[in-house]
């Protein structure tokens, strides 16, 4: 029995889906360019110093972030470290298997933490105790608890939201709380292609039948601040171009609604 | 909390016979129960246990591999205890570790005696028990949930394993322990059993306990885990359920 | 070829087993309370401070301890140290693998430590040779070299008897060697639920009749000390309460026999 | 060479409008790509960028290992790009990293979408890329060649795949950046193309452009990949092409 | 014991021709080969070598597992060198590393070239050596034993492995070095040879050897081999064997 | 389809490379005690302090020396520390597969090693920057990208050639750059008995039909350094003898040749 695959759809849908899709309708009925039911919950793991649920649809997450003292990289003396962790929990899907990471979840994360890193949403350098000796390490861990595709938007998310809420621990070291520093609100949307149409925020039915996906992930000052074209398939620079202002747009969206 | 200090420092149970917490030596955090949380999953429970959070989910019986796993006999129960990153104090790294490994495979035996699993030759049922934040006694409460996931999963069970934690707290008998009764006290006693039968599926036990105290505890914990079972069988009706004063 | 098993009985070995226990005898003749021959020989391994090579029936382990400068963990900085671990070595048993320890290796481990540990036979806080900075390490290492039946109780009996003569090595920092500061002599006592019936010490074929397994590890001074319910089954409360209380006389008589 | 110093110190830009090595801002470092250099592959290429020296093998299309990884319906392409333990300033421990794990991936992908992989079902084409030596730019540099050894192992492709990285440095877009530019640039646009359409099999971004900047460098990129891809064809010809001059 | 000091410091061979330990340069260690010490191998065997203590289990010929490790010609031979946590000075950390991964590699092979494994196609032998206490010679030893372990368990064999270790030590050559003359000589050659033929089936060096040195260090090899071999002999029909003066 | 092998050669070719070597001639035509055609290329990569490709033949390998700051081991304070690592990489054969090394690989690397650091050809003590506390690491990795036979000597040569050509950064930490300090140059020469006959430098035919593998590393004043042998069967005495005085000849020619 094949573990490593998402399954395969019936013709049926397939056709189904690719119809809708020529007339202007998604998979579960919603408008092209619309997102799924969204919902964000800060503060579910009152213990941790941040943390967000996220459900898009019936994909759900668990963003929570950690801080702790540590040593700074050698090459970034005056800055505190970031690091973005996914686990594809076997609890979300009938074939994801506990052990470590694979490529699905790595990508995945590597995604997340670029949007959050090159935005440069956190101060890093706010976060150094003691130069070259003692910074504050910021590990953002993610669950996924139910998948129903699109992942990457919905980590993405979640970890913002849990960053925006986040607490440095400095009472820990004789020091204040303080908020964690954080500077701009970088939102990711990810469209796949369906038989040349690029729609956002794809279930696993539609990211079942879809060949390319590309995610943009944009900040409010109106810059692109991290690309990731994935997926077997190609979109030519038109396809990109349209999915790069839709981005704009409704990144501004998400940021209004939920991460205020 | 952190508490911080030494055994010798701290004092958990106070003049008036309440513990740290407030609660008598018989009393239950509060207690929540929630069926099919999640949608994926052939069945699945939430269960907040004091400030436990744990969710559980069930897929199966399924063709167990690889194949030569698989018992002409019976279903094999796979469960994964595992606890969330951000789920205790101190960051935890990702994967397994031999605590859980061992908390693993004690609860697949548990659930293994509560379920038909003679129905399902070459099967096998995968529970995965995620603690999203830890606050003592993750093992039954996660084990707790388990067992209310299997039975929202249709899969036909002998009866229902339920559990419940007692230990010694400066010297006196105490119900479920807290977080800092857990870490200073001085013996934890996990138990889990099938609910009509009382036998038991699951004991661990360290500290320090004379036979009397071993008694005393496992008679709270018998008595306990009758109200504790009604949760699980109002939230597999309800959907939800909630005991908020956990007392008798 | 499954790998994992060990191997299954036949079906008249199966139901002679069990016709046995109903008139009170065991597998192999013994009455229904007692230990197979058991055989301790410490300092089987001359080079390491404490060793002891047990035999329980054809069941054989051989327990080192090591014991060496290290850190203290960060919440006990005045207290040595104490890791245990087994090997289940493919010489053992013909399905038994090389390889990291599997579940059945890592509880077995636990057991073994937790009995140790709890009891505080070992006085940790004589093991500090500067506070929170430098302490012994007490490693115990177990090899099981033939199997047949309860390794628990056998890789238990010879960690204590290692652990009794074991020399801690304080000339190598310029101090003097010491005896390793033990309390008490903590005993483990494995039973199986052989068709309602619990019986002490279960060879390999009784394990494989077997339901339900309990260990019960006691002190001198009539505490217990650790359990563990184990395998699948279930116990009543009544067959846990007569396990206690054989426990505590099948300890006293290995504790008087083997552990002086 | 390494440079030493904080962002700010270190001037990326001349103020005659050149770069730091002395290119301009739509000129290409010097390309050399190879055929045909190893034995036991059924394909092969060497690709010298820069001071990149990356080397690609292909085997297959051949039965896929192990079977449960085999697809009815098409080949897979595995490919694995890995740097050498002295490719790199500092030495870097061998075996898969995260960071090459997820360019495997991404170049997996953009490879599968050049050949008919429908033509070999249940089989499995394998594309090593081992970094001799980096010097920024690795991960197209390999994929360009990998798509060239593709093609002398008689690989069936649809098109060649053909890529190239854009970025801005200190405000000002330009093309094939440097170890230098890459360090301390302010965005790094890698992207792979099908060479006849133009179609766009990788990218990834991260650093910070306005939607203008980002049509400048996917100009510029259209633009060399044209050139590139005609250094893959000479190659493939030739069994040898080399563009010392990168500029139009 | 543990000799403290730099390589000129300590002096391994004293002034009336013998060594550190008393022996002459061609005396060997106490022997002891007992066989059948194991209840579940099909054959066992432990030695005890100076202050080596090694035992040994022989599962097989049995199915080869997995499949496509089996040879349709021959059985394979597996053996697994492993040194006891406790074995060493230092604590061990458990399970396999570099060295013994090469010695497991080249015990196999010496093993293989004695066993008649054409007789068990498809079939596998597993060869356990455990190094209970180590004190130099330790890979010699376990083959050894492991031969006669082999012997034991009824597996037909060509001839005996027998072994010896000879090295060079404060510029002389001498017979099976003891653990100062391993840490602080100048040469290691440990040789193990097919009984009868005096054909060698492991061999490995270093250190410093003339080709003289080497004639005279396998001279006496081959002497002392005669004599061990005689040892493995007496353990087989006597299930115990002992040689307690080396010398001849 | 088992991937571990190197495929069986045909009954023909095996045949006729049996013939030939009777009549003393080699698989590709060479007399019986040459080697292929060599060509050493030092300064490969320009960036690394050393290295060297080298071809024998249709065997391809590329050794990199790397040079690092780092802590000395506990039991050798005052010498530097040296490591070497070979990847078989799946470019260079079609069954090798990615991941950690095997044990052909390990047994390679340490039989590279051991030919370097035996004949103390590194001199170790002169890569101390600060006694017990900081030395040179010398990290010899190879990577093997075409496989036609005989990859020790391969490896072996390309690792002395690299470190032949080794500058140690020194000016990374305030010092003067200075060349590895080397003292003697170590050749390795291994055979390969075929049917009685042992010949040097075998290709992977004749390592196909071969029986037992002998490696003997000399340096120049006339030492034995290492030696290996390898591989299922046996060897007289007399033919080691004849291999080890072999070696001296072929590793003085190749010592002169590339490794001047």
């Amino acid at each position: 029995m094949p573990r490593d695959e998402l399954g395969v759809l019936s013709e049926i849908k397939r056709s189904t889906i690719l119809r809708q899709i020529k007339s202007q309708k998604r998979n579960d009925g919603r408008d092209l360019n619309t997102f799924r039911p969204i919902t964000v919950q800060t503060g579910f793991v009152t213990k941790a110093p941040g943390s967000a649920m996220v459900q898009i649809g019936k994909t759900r997450v668990l963003a929570g972030v950690k801080i702790e003292e540590g040593e700074p990289f050698p090459d970034t003396p005056n800055q505190g470290v970031l690091t973005t962790n996914v686990e594809l929990l076997p609890m979300a899907f009938p074939t994801f298997e506990s052990g470590p990471p694979n490529e699905n979840a790595i990508e995945l994360a590597r995604v997340v933490d670029r949007g959050i890193r090159e935005s440069k949403m956190i101060d890093l350098k706010g976060l150094v105790i003691e130069p070259a000796k003692k910074v504050w390490i910021v590990f953002i861990d993610i669950d996924v608890l139910d998948f129903d595709g699109n992942l990457i938007d919905a980590c993405s998310l979640a970890s913002v939201a849990a960053l925006k809420t986040a607490i440095v621990p400095g009472s820990t070291i004789g020091q204040k709380d303080f908020q964690l520093p954080i500077t701009c609100t970088p939102v990711s949307v990810t469209f796949v292609d369906i038989d040349g149409t690029l729609v956002p925020d794809p279930d696993l039915e539609e990211e079942q039948v879809s060949g390319a996906r590309i995610t943009v992930t944009t900040s409010e000052d109106g810059k692109l601040r991290a690309m990731q074209k994935g997926s077997v398939g190609s979109l030519s620079m038109d396809q990109i171009k349209g999915a790069i202002s839709m981005s704009f747009n409704l990144g501004k969206e998400l940021r209004e609604k939920y991460l205020r | 909390m952190i508490l911080v200090g030494t055994e010798s420092d701290i004092k958990l149970f106070n003049e008036d016979g309440t513990r740290i917490d407030g609660r008598t030596v018989e009393e239950l955090r509060p207690i929540k129960i929630e069926t099919d949380v999640l949608n994926r999953a052939d069945g699945s429970a939430m269960i907040e246990w004091g400030g436990n959070k744990i969710m559980v989910a069930v897929y199966g019986p399924r063709e167990a591999y690889p194949k030569h796993t698989q018992d002409i006999n019976r279903a094999i129960v796979k469960a994964r205890y595992n606890m969330a990153a951000f789920s205790v104090d101190e960051r935890k790294r990702p994967g397994p570790d031999r605590r859980s490994m061992e908390i693993s495979k004690v609860i697949s035996e548990a659930l293994t005696s509560s379920i038909m699993v003679e129905k399902f030759p070459r099967a096998q049922i995968d529970v995965t028990i995620e603690v999203l934040q830890a606050d003592a006694g993750t093992r039954i409460a996660g084990l707790t949930a388990a067992s209310v996931a299997i039975a929202a999963a249709g899969i036909p069970m002998r009866d229902f394993v339920v559990g419940c934690t007692a230990g010694k707290v400066d010297g006196h008998i105490v119900l479920d322990l807290c977080k800092e009764e857990d870490n200073f006290g001085q013996a934890d006693l996990p138990v889990a059993v099938l609910a009509k039968s009382g036998k038991v599926v699951l004991m661990q036990m360290d500290g320090d306990l004379s036979e009397d105290e071993f008694n005393q505890a496992t008679d709270m914990i018998m008595r306990a885990t009758k109200r504790i079972n009604q949760l699980q069988r109002e939230a597999l009706t309800t959907k939800y359920s909630e005991a908020i004063a956990g007392g008798e």
